[in-house]
């Protein structure tokens, strides 16, 4: 093949939404004649590093990152550099200037999700389902639902009655920290703002213990098992980062960068001041939040089929019923 | 008298072993009979216990062939020599240290109630009899082994090779840690599954006792058998010069 | 039996002494009855609610089950770090098997064959992966160690194949009756269930007196004895009590008499009674016990322990020993991964991640030496109980979970330190 | 010495018992060369350039520092879990001290100062904390299995606490040296210390045959010993050459011209050469070995392992020995956490998960027994080079993620056991 | 003959010690003066082990006192017993199976070259020079001693405690695994060190090297003392009347 070479580093591959990633990054390559190779870090930075080193060694032409840490994938974009080869950073900021940073909002998906959980339930008391304590995302998608409870929490609308992080962000220990928090608060709990669908499963598999199942849940991601419980009404909104757009995006970006072009050149690119000040190109998917209200997005969009959108459920919403 | 007409209980023909290019046993033969006891002696490290263990399965000899009744047979482990009615109390005594004398007195072959489960009771019941029979002081049935004093660890060894129908019984060194009752009890023990037909291959270091005990006696040095001797026909000091010096004196070769 | 870590159970006091009580229990029972106290008075007393006690009892099952299983992996001084992986398999290949294969083979959603068929996949998928371990373990000699971080490397990332990586759910529903709440056997069950027990427990108790008595072997005095069964029957129906007084939400009830088109009865309540994620737990640790006591394996894994030297010489085949508790560890870890995704209701990716540290945990917590030989299947399940208190406990009184971590972390050393210190105390030299 | 594995190493073929190679060694440098060879086919002759290799030796440094530690901890019948997060807690430490409170207390960026200071306080930190788990191991016989999974939780979160969660850097520029790519010796340098490292060797083996010499034992042939000397000014050379022939990449070297202002002449190459991390790993090793073989430290660490209650009979203080053996280690987790974090250029949360995994499976690989006793430091350091190999080479492969860790998986199997069978042949019964 | 007239070396006085409750050892008192060799017998698990175990350090009594020169001493741990120049050969030997001869010899006082490191090449030198007064036949010098066989560990553990300059030797059964001649070695040089004036305690199950090297015999029965003898007074039936039936005939009584 005489397409360039683009080489992938993912985090930590387990986590169900890489695969559609993946995929995309892999059918968009194809059709550019590109080849994909790639490395996984199992949530380990250095091994990122390690593993862009041998991405490189093996002649990659440019990179994708899905950096584990913002800042200390910052040597492997140093080596990348050293070698001329361009990077994209994917769904993470990588916090130096010379990547080009491809994501969906974070901020946003969390605001995201605290507004349509709000709206359904405007008063009462919440609780506060995080996200790993070492994912930087954790903290952005806290951040966004901070800003959209604010005014209903200084009202005295709403109180945060529990709040917990979640360790690896496994869903079983989503589980049991609501457990306890129900216990805590004697099922006093009128919603559930939770940062994944993964989290947001082991919160109402503990909610439907104390027969709370209904009251709202919100998540991300938009895995087929949490389509499904919004289709039964468990979970309320499933913020929607529709990866095979960024993924065919970051692979179109990877080869136009391989070929020459500077990060400046891309389509839809804008600079962008980060948090914490560094100014770099980027481009920004929009998120889209699924709820009972729009399922047949997901579906027209191919992203789940009926049957597995529709699985045991009676009389439920569109396009279910 | 031992009968020495018949085929040979045990036959060890010509074996050698070595480990890591030393040579503990170089071609060495002996024979077991019906009803015998066959004294093992030699220095320390002479290879008596090495060359027993290639009978008992635990080590496989690099040469030489092993027949018991005439048959030829292969030990590729201890399970196979249990098999073929060989029961030996090594010189390290093989204990479970973390289980009672009962369990490791049965240990391999334990008592089990009708519905299949171990009959702990009926073991622990077993062993207080033919302890009884050993050492008379033995009181510690439901302490581990481990809290054992030596030569009480070496009584339950020694009941469970005995314990069982073996047809060839190999003791290394039994009474090394025995008190004199015991040790005396040992010895009517032994003669006593002599008169029941068994063969016995005792390995030790009391000249005196082999004498009184053996009816036959290999002597090894360094790995080599020196000779072989019927016990009646030669002296303590006999047997003490060819352990010391390696020789048999010509007149005596058996 | 001498293997429940007798030489250091010497110099008991008195009254201990009599009951032939296990030093070592007490002083596990002692530190975790700290542990709760504790919780309680900083959660004003919702701890010891029957509620968060049955919340424990079912957050504690899956990592318990698996723990039992490690006691005889470490006893033989094995170690298998694969067991959260397995699990994660296990549960995947019953996850298809009810989801996607049963239905492509024309059983439909609900058939009531999904959830036996779906669980003896699983059951068998664990047995052969770990019988497998065992054997390169046991007869091709290499350390369990490396094949175990060899199969936890490998196993979790076959169980992401097997569903390409996809969260797999909602799980059939009789299949979910294994989850903890959402299956109970109801007050009355839950009382006769205990009946049974206490009368079987004070049988047992009996039929090992008159075994001694036929024997001639010395006996506890007959006050002993009775005081024995008392205390069995106290924990035992005590346990059933609390477990029964935990209601079912009137929400829930209200919904069931919904869905039979009846109104619910003013005032009307019931309670969960024992889950059957606790009964199978229960069958486990009774099976395991009795393995481990009673039969001949149990001995051989024992004394292997002890001393591999001399079980080989005594004729013990070490080698098949170890695909045998290799393999009763995989079958563990299925009915782990059973009840761990039926309480989650789908099967995730991750599911069991970190486990294996629980489970060595909670077999070493509970008395289990890593050098062999010595451990217990109830110290175990006490091991895995404590580890989940401190872990709901930590949850409960609301701490970061950062500093959760650090409190746990400090409060195992110290749970076993006062378990060492009392043993110390009452136990000899 | 007796604890090189002897026991085992016995029947050699002729040259190799001339030689008096340890065939533990020589089977694992086999299984080490099998992997390469095959990752080299694998990737079309992109594994074995000068580029991967000096790669691999960067990343093989922070856990087979670790390792060497690891070696005296499992000879001594202990296990520690709390490496990885140690390392976190000590790198936290550095971090904090050389951006936060050494500015803060008046040393400017940049300044000379800051990265020795630093890293004095990370080894103290390191230090202290091993030290501590030591006591709680020796003194109060906790399980060194417990100890070390509480402070697997807890240094883990301390780290946490101290760094506020956050990624911490950049980090000084003399600390970063430590790194790996970021600071080399250079071609010249290299060959000079090259060169002293083979007359070392020649005068070491010089003197060991001098020292029988004196008391009449036997000793090699002549030519033997020159043989050796041969072999190791080879390796040791041809290290060295392979590390300087990777070429720094033009761009970076136009830019080091471009800032002193001047232009660089055509064609103009440099090389790399012996980075100062290995170059500290190298250090490490040679200590660790000289403690393990020629000190009573070392004596009383392998005497413990091969029989404790011997060791206390003989009057070792073993309870103090715990107690260095795990300071000790913690000191390596620091320098190890230097040379992680030096190589980020940063500190981040994650910094050494899973690393206890990692470091307990190179020593483990490179042949310590975990019943204790037995264990070699060059082993655990083969043992953390095979271990990144087939990362690495797996990443290089290309095959997908998820399949990636399976061969891993496997390979790690398949390594040691062809190491096992190995030395079944040549060795003893 | 031994002079009893000055302080004792050794005096251990009303020394109990139990295990779970059930008594090893019991008010047992016994002396033993510079040059003299004291022998202690009895049966299987009388308690001989425990009791000299107190005076090495391994143990410590529940009851009773130990002096040393007159001194009253406090003996924690082995270390202490060393300090106090008391060496002993443990009837499990105690050695360390993974290191060789030479490493175990020196076990806790290594040889140190002039920079503080262990002086392996002039260890091995010392090794083979002592065990050649031991144990001729001995020639593994480069083995762990896991790959010795019974006798030869014996030896090695019997090297380590008589190498250094103990004053007061306790020796459990150091011939129980040797051969006839390694036995006659050892003999030799208990009678040396008698000489030079250590104190023994020399526990051994054979009546008559008893007889042949102890000056008295204390002889044990459950734990509890029967009674202290002078060997030239008695006979061996006297002594083994003692040990079995566990009663000193009134006119022995030392
Ligand atoms: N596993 C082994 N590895 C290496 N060498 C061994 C091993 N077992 C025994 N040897 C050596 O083989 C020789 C014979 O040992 P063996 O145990 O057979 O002697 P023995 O005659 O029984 O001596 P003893 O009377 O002391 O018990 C010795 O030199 C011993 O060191
Ligand atoms: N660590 C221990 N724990 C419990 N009981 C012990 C322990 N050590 C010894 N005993 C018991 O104490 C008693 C005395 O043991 P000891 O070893 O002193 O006997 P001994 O006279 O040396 O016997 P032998 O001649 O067999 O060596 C025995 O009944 C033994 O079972
Ligand atoms: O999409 C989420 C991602 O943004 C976060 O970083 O990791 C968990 C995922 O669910
Ligand atoms: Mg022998
Ligand atoms: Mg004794």
């Amino acid at each position: 093949q005489d397409g360039p070479t683009i080489g992938v580093s993912w985090s930590n591959f387990q986590e169900e939404r890489w695969k559609t990633d993946e995929a995309a990054i892999r059918s968009a390559l194809e059709e550019a004649g590109a080849t994909y190779i790639s490395a996984d870090a199992q949530s380990s930075s250095s091994k990122q590093l390690s593993d862009v080193e041998s991405l490189i060694s093996q002649g990659a032409d440019a990179l994708i990152i899905l950096a584990q840490d913002s800042q200390a994938i910052i040597p492997a974009v140093d080596l990348a550099d050293n070698n001329g080869i361009p990077v994209v950073g994917y769904d993470r900021l990588i916090e130096d200037p010379r990547a080009f940073y491809l994501t969906f909002d974070n901020i946003e998906v969390g605001r995201m999700q605290a507004r349509a959980v709000l709206e359904e339930q405007p008063t009462g008391n919440y609780v506060m389902i995080k996200g790993s304590p070492t994912d930087p995302n954790a903290d952005f998608l806290r951040g966004g639902q901070q800003e959209v409870l604010q005014e209903a929490i200084d009202a005295g609308d709403i109180t945060i009655v529990g709040e917990a992080y979640t360790d690896q962000w496994l869903p079983a220990n989503a589980q049991r920290n609501m457990e306890q928090i129900l216990t805590a608060n004697d099922n006093e709990v009128d919603a559930v703002v939770a940062s994944n669908d993964g989290t947001a499963g082991g919160a109402v598999a503990a909610l439907t213990a104390q027969g709370l199942q209904g009251i709202p849940v919100s998540g991300q991601d938009a895995d087929t098992a949490a389509l499904n419980r919004i289709a039964q009404g468990t979970q309320t909104v499933s913020v929607w980062k529709d990866s095979r757009d960024l993924g065919r995006n970051a692979a179109e970006i990877a080869v136009e960068l391989a070929g020459g072009a500077s990060l400046g050149d891309i389509e839809g690119a804008e600079e962008w001041t980060s948090p914490a000040g560094t100014t770099l190109w980027a481009e920004f998917l929009e998120p889209v939040p699924v709820t009972q209200d729009n399922l047949n997005v997901v579906v027209d969009a191919g992203w789940i089929t009926l049957d597995e959108l529709c699985q045991g459920v009676q009389d439920g919403p569109a396009p279910c019923e | 008298m031992v009968d020495r007409s018949g085929t040979p209980l045990v036959e060890m023909r010509n074996i050698s072993i070595s480990f890591g290019g030393i040579q503990a046993v170089s071609d060495v033969s002996v024979d077991l009979f019906p009803g015998e006891v066959v004294g093992l002696l030699g220095h320390n490290g002479a290879g008596k216990s090495t060359l027993i263990k290639c009978l008992s399965g635990a080590y496989r000899q690099d040469k030489g062939d092993i027949y018991v009744n005439g048959d030829k047979v292969d030990i590729p482990t201890p399970r196979h020599a249990r098999d073929l009615n060989i029961e030996t109390i090594y010189q390290t005594l093989a204990l479970a240290d973390n289980l009672d004398a009962a369990s490791n007195l049965f240990l391999g072959r334990e008592l089990t109630t009708p519905m299949g489960f171990v009959d702990d009771a009926g073991m622990e019941a077993a062993t207080r009899k033919i302890m009884g029979r050993l050492n008379p002081n033995f009181k510690k049935f439901d302490a581990p082994v481990s809290a054992l004093s030596g030569g009480q660890r070496q009584s339950v060894a020694i009941a469970r090779a005995v314990y069982f129908e073996a047809k060839i019984l190999i003791m290394d060194e039994p009474t090394a840690a025995l008190g004199p009752q015991e040790t005396q009890m040992v010895a009517e023990l032994i003669q006593e599954l002599k008169r029941e037909g068994l063969g016995i291959f005792l390995i030790d270091h009391d000249v005196h006792q082999v004498k009184e005990l053996c009816d036959r006696a290999a002597v090894m040095k360094n790995g080599e058998l020196v000779g072989i001797v019927n016990v009646d026909e030669v002296s303590t000091d006999d047997l003490l010069a060819m352990i010391i010096a390696g020789k048999t004196p010509e007149h005596l070769a058996a | 039996m001498a293997e429940a870590s007798a030489p250091s159970a010497q110099k008991r006091g008195n009254i201990f002494k009599t009951l032939e009580l296990d030093t070592r229990l007490l002083g596990m029972i002692g530190a975790f009855i700290v542990v709760c106290i504790v919780f309680n008075v900083l959660t004003d007393g919702r701890f010891l609610t029957p509620r968060n006690i049955f919340n424990l009892t079912i957050q504690t099952v899956s990592v318990a089950i698996m723990a039992t299983g490690m006691v005889f992996v470490i006893v033989t001084r094995h170690i298998d770090l694969s067991v959260g992986s397995l699990l994660a398999t296990c549960s995947a290949m019953m996850a298809i098997t009810q989801t996607q294969l049963l239905p492509n083979m024309g059983l439909d959603f609900g058939h009531p064959l999904i959830a036996p068929v779906a669980i003896v996949v699983g059951l068998l998928t664990g047995a052969v992966i770990g019988a497998f371990q065992g054997w390169l373990i046991g007869y091709l000699t290499i350390p369990a160690f490396i094949v175990t971080l060899g199969g936890l490397l490998v196993w979790r990332n076959v169980a992401w194949y097997l569903t390409t990586g996809q969260t797999i759910g909602p799980l059939d529903e009789t299949y979910q009756l294994f989850g903890g709440i959402g299956g109970t056997l109801g007050v009355t069950g839950s009382w006769v269930l205990g009946l049974i027990a206490v009368i079987a427990a004070c049988i047992g108790i009996w039929n090992a007196r008159r075994a001694r008595i036929a024997y001639d072997f010395p006996v506890k005095p007959m006050w002993a004895e009775g005081v024995l069964m008392v205390i069995a029957a106290v924990l035992i129906l005590g346990f059933v009590a609390v477990l029964n007084a935990y209601e079912v939400p009137s929400r829930v009830l209200a919904r069931a008499f919904e869905a039979r088109g009846e109104t619910m009865p003013e005032g009307y309540t019931e309670g969960y009674g024992v889950p059957y994620s606790v009964l199978l737990l229960i069958a486990v640790a009774i099976v395991m016990t009795i393995v481990a006591n009673r039969t001949r394996l149990g001995r051989y894994i024992f004394a292997t322990g002890g001393n591999p030297d001399a079980a080989e010489l005594s004729g013990i085949n070490t080698r098949l020993l170890t695909v045998k508790v290799f393999a009763i560890m995989g079958v563990l870890c299925a009915l782990a991964g059973m009840v761990a995704s039926a309480r989650l209701s789908f099967h995730s990716n991750d599911i069991g991640t970190l486990d294996e540290l629980r489970v060595i945990a909670a077999a070493v917590i509970g008395g289990t030496a890593l050098s062999g030989g010595m451990g217990t299947i109830y110290g175990a399940i006490l091991g895995a109980l404590i580890m989940q208190s401190l872990q709901s406990g930590m949850a409960m009184v609301g701490v970061d979970a950062p500093f959760q971590n650090i409190v746990v972390g400090a409060v195992l050393v110290v749970a076993v330190l006062v378990d060492i210190i009392y043993r110390k105390r009452t136990g000899g030299k």
